[in-house]
């Protein structure tokens, strides 16, 4: 159990794409900074996350939804305390 | 676990401006303290390095962010451990290191102190959940 | 001297780097000396003018303010990517200040008569 | 205690950031601490191994030959994605040390079974 | 006439697709540093680069080749020499 | 204009190791001054005013950024204008900077200079070519 966490956008970096790659289906994936927008606007992944947002491993961190004066349209809303736990849960995580 | 008191390390890899990584490192250990866990204690490595400047001084509208993690260093009491390399790269320098490298003047901020990797692998060896940011 | 007509792209989010807030400080402090600038806003950085930004938990800097004084320094030719708005299902309604919408054609002929080009 | 077995996972091209020798540096660094590192080579990672650096014009330290005292430390897991290979017509003959080939599978089972990863 | 210069990894980010997508047809396209390899491997936009490359609009810079140690299987190999008249020779730069 | 004299303004946004750009723009002046052409100014903005630490030691075996741009811009005589509100938020504090900011100690470089973006208007206004790393 991983818990992914992923900090770019998908309209300008890989790093969504490439992390889908290696999720294993254990893992959970939380998009921070950047990475909110993935769950609102369609991208070239959008189909792949809806499906991940639908088997309820997908969060997104609310502050930084906030923070860019956006809402998103899949994936579950968390806060910081939620990431600590979220941590904890999870046997490792990684930064991509 | 989740009821339980949990030690953290955690790995800032990001710059304390220009990017917000560091930001949300911040934040986390923050949100984990207030939740009674424990930071082991936070490693900077790469950009990370430069959270421990004494020079950095933003607008008085911004946060300094190397301001807060020695505040919530003190506060809970856990180290902020430095690596010495890839700071002198980054032109952070303690003291003791300027002395040796003949510079006249230093920029490491307290309690930030610069340390090895070896630090990493005791953080890594001494928490319950290494985190990177 | 012919003053040099001198474009400023941006094309990152708000708030995850500084490129945004950078890029405007640059904008609003160029305007003072050079009255020939424009503005490009491209990919993710439509984004940037999205009204609405709220970054206070974050503890980045509430930047998103400072645009309306792009009008107040004279600073009037702003351009916004249309396709980027739709890729994003965003429309020009919500942004934070009048902008002109640009198609690709359009974009690629305003970024070609610019004497240079700065990208944050 | 159990000795925590430590993931060190390399995604980037070498010489245009430092992740590839920082990642490199750590993982030197934590041999002798930790007995029970394995590497990952994913995506662009593949490139740090490429056989033939050759950075000297580009003023960035040529670090490459020290991926040869990876044995010297008994460091033996090193692990590579095959699929990141092929994408790339690259082969594991033309790689700088032994590793181990990996599909997607494999990858994703050895990655589960580490206690702690850092990403680079 | 704009020089456009990319210096991320087709891989890595979307910044070659980006660039592509504003590339008019006076303009020359050169690739840095970590770019470099978006002529050596095949990548989603590997198709436009070749034809861009076809009409000898695709420059690489040669030590940034080297340093990765790969060759360029499309555009033209230059110099920091060739770097600078690039420069000279378009009326403006974009660095993406 | 191949074989005419060119002058060149450089803007600088990245950090003097961490990432390549700032190398890139170093060869690409060496390069330009080299054939004959003219540096009118390097404009160091962003993660770019990390280059005018004096702090920056780097081991032996591995080239320093800023000293590198310092004895060029001394051969060719071109001024390192260093943006003054991103240097302070990242660092880079110079003597009459710290005496304000009652910092007990600095880290400019010389013969780097602070300076507002004004700068970088003339130096726009003062080149054939503006060019961004």
């Amino acid at each position: 159990m991983i818990l992914h966490t992923v900090k770019t956008s998908p309209f300008q970096t890989l790093a969504l794409h490439n992390c889908l790659n290696l999720l294993a289906e254990a893992d959970t994936l939380l998009l921070i900074e950047d990475a909110v927008i993935a769950s609102c606007a369609e991208h070239a992944d959008y189909l792949q996350l809806q499906k991940i947002s639908q088997q309820g491993r997908l969060m997104v961190l609310s502050s930084d939804l906030e923070a860019r004066g956006v809402n998103n349209n899949i994936g579950k809303t968390c806060d910081y305390h939620d990431f600590v736990n979220l941590v904890i849960k999870h046997k490792s995580q990684i930064s991509w | 676990m989740d009821q339980q008191k949990v030690k953290f390390s955690i790995v800032v890899s990001g710059a304390p401006y220009g990017s917000q990584s560091a930001s949300t490192a911040y934040q986390f250990c923050a949100s984990a303290l207030l939740a009674g866990h424990e930071i082991s204690g936070v490693f900077f490595y790469q950009e990370g390095v430069l959270n421990a400047s004494q020079l950095v001084s933003p607008a008085t509208d911004e946060i300094n962010l190397p301001d807060f993690w020695a505040a919530l260093a003190v506060q809970y009491n856990f180290p902020l451990e430095v690596c010495v390399s890839a700071s002198l790269r980054r032109g952070i320098v303690d003291p003791q290191e300027a002395q040796q490298l003949s510079l006249e003047q230093f920029n490491l901020k307290t309690p930030f102190v610069l340390s090895g990797l070896g630090q990493l692998a005791e953080l890594s060896a001494a928490c319950d959940r290494l985190v990177q940011f | 001297m012919i003053e040099k007509k001198v474009g400023i792209i941006n094309r990152c989010l708000p708030h995850g780097s500084a490129q945004g807030r950078e890029s405007l400080d640059l904008t609003l402090a160029m305007s003072a000396f050079n009255e020939s600038l424009s503005l490009f806003f491209i990919g993710d950085g439509v984004y940037q003018l999205v009204d609405g930004h709220s970054p206070e938990e974050t503890l980045q800097k509430h930047y998103q303010p400072l645009f309306k004084m792009l009008e107040m320094y004279d600073v009037e030719n702003i351009y916004v990517c249309e396709a980027s708005l739709q890729q994003r299902s965003l429309n020009s309604k919500m942004l934070l200040i009048d902008v002109t919408l640009l198609n690709t054609t359009a974009l690629q002929q305003q970024l070609a008569l610019q004497d240079q080009l700065l990208s944050f």
